[in-house]
C-alpha cells in the first residue's frame, strides 16, 4: 500500500482543516455552509442508492437489510457495555452508544474516494445499508436511557412516549433524505434523472472536498474538550471503531459475501459514528447526557482517526483476511 | 410624551433541536408571539459552534405580561428537570402597545 | 397522459418537503440556503432569457412583452374584485391581489421541467414575459392599496410618493436580476457566455430540485396557518390560478399562436402566484394588509396546488383545447 | 471601578424588508449607530420561518440617551399607525464610555 | 413561585475578529459559559454589512455574578484603551439556576 | 481594443451589483453567500497554482516568488509615505498601506477572465504570487504600527508581541486556503484531482461572477462613506492602483520578462489592494485604525476603480510598452 493511495482530496482537505485549526488560524466558515453542503450530499447518497436500488438484485437488497438492522441494533449495544464497564453513567452511556451504532456519511464518503482512487471495485449494497443505519442506533439509545432512568419517577409523558419516540427515529432530518432521495432515484426514470445529474453527481466528490475541509476544522475544535472527556472515553473513541470494523469485515465477508471494496465500505458503516443525524435526536432524547461526550467522540476522537488511520488499516486488514 | 408597559423579556439559550419544545410552551401560554435568533457560544454541555445541529444554539426571546411570567417558568423549569441544557434569564422590559402582548 | 409524466424530480423533491413537514420530521434548512439559491435560479432564467432574446423575432417579442403587462395589470383587478366580493378589507384585497398578477418562479421551473421530461417543444419568449410580469403586478398593487387610503387621513408622504412608488417596483430586487441577467445575456458574445453556462445552465435543474425541497418544506408549515385565513381565502387560493391558467391559455393560443408548450408555460404565468418578490413589497406598501394571508395563499395554497395538480391539469385542458 | 452610564436599548422585531426604515430613523436622531441580528419567529403576522424575505424578521437594536427615548419612540410609533408590524420593547441599559454614544 | 437570581448580563457589540479575545475573557474570569451571535450595523467603525469578515460584527453576551461584574469590565475598558471600536452594555438580569452561572 | 472586450460576465455582474445599489434595489444577498463564495474562489485558485506549479520551472517560481516579496514589502512602504505625505495619522496610514501591498482575488480573477475572453495567453507563476502577496503586506503594516505607537507607553504584550504578530501573518484564513490548496494541487495525482475539478474548476467562473454581482452591492454601500473618508483618501485610493500597477508592470517586464498576459496580471497584483484578507488582521493588529477608512478605499474606491477602468488601462498602456 502506496503513501500516494492517501493523498487523495478527501483526506487532504480534511487534514487542511485539521492543521489550520492546530495552528490557531483565523479561517472562519459561515456556520451554515457546513449544514448546506450535508444536506447536498446526503440527497446525493441517496440518489446514487436508489439509482443502484433500482436494478439490485431483492434477494442481496433484503440480506443487506438485515445485516444493517444487525449491526444497528447490535453495535450500540456493545458499546453500552463496554462504557458501563468503564464506570460512565447510564444515561451518558446510552447517547454515546447510539452514535457508534449509527454511522458517519462523511467517513463513508471518504472511504469511497479512497476506493476509487485505486479503482477497486464495490457493490452499492452498502450506500442502502448507511440509510438504514441512522434509525436503529437511535431507537436503541432511546431504550437505553428508557430503562436507565427506570425508578427515578421523573418520567415525562412527552419524552417517553413510544410512539413519538419511534416517529423522531425514522423522522430524522438525515433520514428522510437518504430514504427520500432513494425513493426518488428508484422511480425516476433514467432520461429525467440525467437532468440533475451533473448538480447532485458531478460535483459530488468536490463539495465532500469541501465539506471535509470545515470538518476537519470542526474536529480540530473538539481537542480543547479531550480534558473534560477523560482518558477512558478518549480511549474507547479509538477502541470502538476498532471493533465496529471487525464486526463490519466479518458481516461484508462472510455473511454478505461482498469483495474486497464492499467489505471495506461495511467495516466503514461500523466503525464510523455519527455527528449529524444522532446528536440532535440524544439532545431531545437523552437531555441528561453531556453533548459535549458524544460530540467530542464521534467527532473529535474517532471521525478523525478513521479519516486519516483507519480506513487505510481496515483496507490492510481485508487484503491479508481475502488472501 | 409615548405611553410604554412594564413586561418580562425571557430569554432562553438552548440547542436548536429545542426550539419546537420552546415555541409549544409559547403558544401553550397563549403568548402573542415569539423570536428566535440563531447563537454559538459554550456553557456546561460544552462548545457549542454552531456549525452541525448537534452543536447549533439559539437564543429564543419570549415577551410575556408579569401576570403569566411564572406559570411559563415554571415549563422552563421542567425541560431543565428534565436534564435539558440551557440557559434562561428573565429582564424587565417597556413595551410599546399593550394590547400587542395580549395583556 | 401517463403518471410517469409527474414522476420529474421537481415535482417528487417539493413533495418530499412537503412530506417531509407532514410527518414533522426535525429536518432544517438553513434559512439562507432558499434566498440564495432563488437568487442562483433568477439570474439562471434571465440569462436564458437573455440569449434567446438576442436571436428572437422583435415583432414577436414586443407581442409577448405587451401580453405580459396586459395579464399583469389585469389578472390583479379580477383578483380585487373577487376578494372584494368575498367582503374581504380593501387592504387585505390591494395586497393579496398582487400577489395574484406576478408570478412564482419556482411555478414555472416546474413547468418547464415537466414539458422538458416530456420533450415538448416551447417557444422562449414566455421567460420574457416572466421577467417582465413582477411590477406591473406590484404597482396595482400599490395603487389599489392607495385608493382604499382614500378619506383615511392617515396618507403618510413616503409610502405614498408616486415616484417612489414606481421606483420600489421596478428596482425590486428579483426584477433588478431578472432583467439584469437578461441584458448580459444579450451583450456578451457567446463564447465569453459559455464561460458561466457550466455554472448557471448546466446545474439548474438540480439547483431547482433542491430549492424546491425547501420550498415544500415552506409550504407545509403554512398549513398550520389555515386556520387563520378561512374558507373562503383558502378557496380563493384554488379557485384565483384557474382563473389564471385560463386567462393565460386564452393570451397563449388567441392572442400569440404559441403551441402547446409555450400556451402551457403562458397558463402558469398567469396562475402562480409570487411568494418572493411581492410579499416583501407588499411590507412596505401596504403594511396593513396580513402578511400571514398572501404568504399562506401563494406559498401554502396556490404554489402546492400549482406544481402538485395544475401543470398537468392546464397541460390536459390545453391539449383537448389544441385537438 | 470601571464608570457605567445608563441609557435606553431600544428593541425592534419587524419584517426584513423594514431595515432601511428603521437605520434611517436612527440616523435621524443622530444614534451613534445601530445593530442588527437576523432572526425568525411569530406574531399577529403570523409565522416568519426566515426562510423567504417575505417572512424574515429582524432584530433592531439601538442605544439612546434617555434624553432622546421619547423622539425615536414617537418615529416608531409613526411606523406602527401606518400598519407595520413589529414589536417594540425598550430596556434600561448601562453603556461603557457616555461620549461613544453621543450624550 | 420559581425562584430566580440578580445577575449581569453584559452585551458587546464588536467586529467578528474579536470573538476569540472575548471568549479568552470569559474564561479568565471563569465564567460558566457565553453567547455569540452574528450581526451587522453602523457606528463610529463605519457600516458594518456582514457581508466581508472586516465589516461583519458579532453580539457577544456573557452573564456574570454581580461580584465578577467589574473585573470582566476592566478587561472590557483594555480592549477599548487599546484602541478596539466596540460598543458594550450591561443590563440586570434575573436567572433560573443560581448555580449553573456559578455564583 | 473594441468595447466588446469589457462586456465579459465578471465586469457585467459587478457592475449590475454597483448599478442595483445606485437605483436603491431592495435586492439582498445572505451576508454569508460572499464569505462561501470566497471560500470556493481562494481554494479554486489554490489548486490551479498548485497544478502548474507541479510542472513549473523552480528557477522561474523562485524569481517570481522574490518578485511577489519584493511587491508585497515595497508597496506598503510607498503607500505609507503618500499618506503621511498627506498628513494622515500613522496608524491610520499602516492600515491602509498594508491593503495595498496585499491583492484582491477578486480583481485577479477579472483580469483572467478579461484575458481569457481576449484569447490572451498568461503566465502561470503570477497566481503562485498572489498566494505569496498576502503575508508580508500584513507584517509590514504590524511592523509600521508598531513604530508608530512607539513612546506612546500604551504598548500591550499581546498584539505586540513578534511571534504571535508573525504567526497571525501566516495563518491568516485567506493565506491557510491559498497555500493549503496549492499543496493538494501539487501532490494529488492527476487522475484523483479530476474527481474534484469539475467543482472547482468548470464552475470557477460562474461562480466569480455570482461574487462579484455581490461585491458590486458592497462597493456600492461604501460610496456613502466617502464623505467621512474624505477628498484625500478618495483620490490616494485612485492614485494608489496607478502606482502599483507601474510597479508590476516594471517587475513582470524587466525582471520576470513576462508576456503581456502575464504583465498585466503581475500589474493588477500590484494595483490592487485586499478587502477580505488584511480588514480583519488589521482589525486586531491596528485596533486603533478606523475600518471605514480602509474598507473604503479598497472595496468603494480602489476595487471599482481596477474592475471597470484599470484592467483594461493597464493592459492597454502594456500593450504600447511591448510594441
Ligand atoms: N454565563 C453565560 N453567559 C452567557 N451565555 C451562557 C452562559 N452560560 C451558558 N450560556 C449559554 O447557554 C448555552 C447552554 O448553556 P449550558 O446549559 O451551560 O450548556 C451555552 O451554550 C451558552 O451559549
Ligand atoms: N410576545 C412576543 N415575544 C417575543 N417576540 C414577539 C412577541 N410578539 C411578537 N414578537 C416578534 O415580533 C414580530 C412581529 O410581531 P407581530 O407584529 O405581532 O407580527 C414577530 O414575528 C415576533 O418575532
Ligand atoms: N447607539 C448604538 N446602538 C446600537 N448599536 C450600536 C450603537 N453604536 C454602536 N453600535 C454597534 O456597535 C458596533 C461598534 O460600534 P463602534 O465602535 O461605534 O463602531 C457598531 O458596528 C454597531 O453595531
Ligand atoms: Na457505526
Ligand atoms: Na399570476
Ligand atoms: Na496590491
Amino acid at each position: 500500500m502506496e503513501v500516494s493511495n492517501l493523498l487523495i482530496p478527501a483526506v487532504l482537505f480534511f487534514a487542511l482543516g485539521f492543521v489550520a485549526q492546530g495552528v490557531k488560524s483565523d479561517l472562519k466558515f459561515p456556520p451554515d455552509l457546513a449544514k448546506a453542503l450535508s444536506i447536498y450530499l446526503l440527497i446525493g447518497i441517496g440518489l446514487k442508492g436508489g439509482i443502484e436500488l433500482a436494478h439490485a438484485d431483492l434477494g442481496h437488497a433484503l440480506h443487506a437489510v438485515a445485516a444493517a438492522l444487525v449491526l444497528g441494533f447490535g453495535l450500540p449495544l456493545v458499546a453500552y457495555a463496554i462504557l458501563l464497564a468503564g464506570r460512565l453513567d447510564k444515561l451518558n452511556a446510552s447517547a454515546i452508544a447510539a452514535h457508534y451504532g449509527s454511522v458517519s456519511a462523511g467517513t463513508f464518503l471518504t472511504a469511497i474516494a479512497y476506493l476509487e482512487a485505486q479503482q477497486i471495485e464495490f457493490e452499492s449494497y452498502p450506500v442502502i445499508m448507511l440509510a438504514i443505519m441512522e434509525s436503529p442506533a437511535i431507537i436503541v439509545g432511546l431504550l437505553l436511557a428508557r430503562i436507565s432512568r427506570r425508578g427515578r419517577g421523573d418520567e415525562d409523558a412527552r419524552e417517553n412516549h413510544m410512539g413519538e419516540l419511534l416517529r423522531d427515529a425514522f423522522t430524522n432530518g438525515s433520514v428522510i433524505l437518504l430514504l427520500g432521495a432513494m425513493v426518488i432515484g428508484v422511480v425516476v426514470e433514467p432520461e429525467s434523472l440525467a437532468t440533475i445529474t451533473p448538480f447532485y453527481k458531478v460535483l459530488f466528490m468536490g463539495v465532500l472536498s469541501l465539506f471535509l475541509l470545515e470538518m476537519g476544522m470542526e474536529a480540530g475544535k473538539r481537542i480543547a474538550e479531550f480534558g473534560r472527556a477523560g482518558v477512558f472515553l478518549i480511549s474507547f473513541g479509538v477502541a470502538m471503531p476498532l471493533i465496529g470494523a471487525a464486526a463490519g469485515i466479518a458481516v461484508g465477508h462472510a455473511w454478505l459475501g461482498f469483495g474486497e471494496g464492499g467489505v471495506l465500505l461495511v467495516a466503514v458503516l461500523g466503525a464510523s459514528a455519527s455527528y449529524i443525524a444522532v446528536p440532535p435526536a440524544m439532545r431531545l432524547a437523552v437531555p441528561e447526557a453531556n453533548p459535549s461526550y458524544y460530540l467530542t467522540l464521534s467527532l473529535g476522537v474517532t471521525f478523525p482517526f478513521n479519516v486519516l488511520v483507519g480506513i487505510p488499516f481496515y483496507h490492510y486488514a481485508i487484503r491479508h483476511l481475502l488472501a | 410624551m409615548i405611553p410604554t408597559h412594564r413586561m418580562k423579556l425571557i430569554n432562553i439559550v438552548a440547542n436548536a433541536a429545542l426550539e419546537e419544545r420552546l415555541s409549544d410552551i409559547a403558544e401553550a401560554h397563549a403568548a402573542s408571539g415569539y423570536t428566535v435568533l440563531d447563537a454559538r457560544g459554550a456553557g456546561s454541555a460544552g462548545l457549542q459552534t454552531g456549525v452541525l445541529e448537534g452543536g447549533s444554539n439559539i437564543l429564543f426571546m419570549l415577551i410575556v405580561p408579569e401576570a403569566k411570567l411564572d406559570e411559563v417558568l415554571a415549563d422552563i423549569e421542567k425541560l431543565m428537570k428534565r436534564g435539558h441544557h440551557l440557559a434562561a434569564f428573565i429582564t424587565d422590559t417597556q413595551v410599546l402597545r399593550r394590547e400587542k402582548f395580549n395583556a
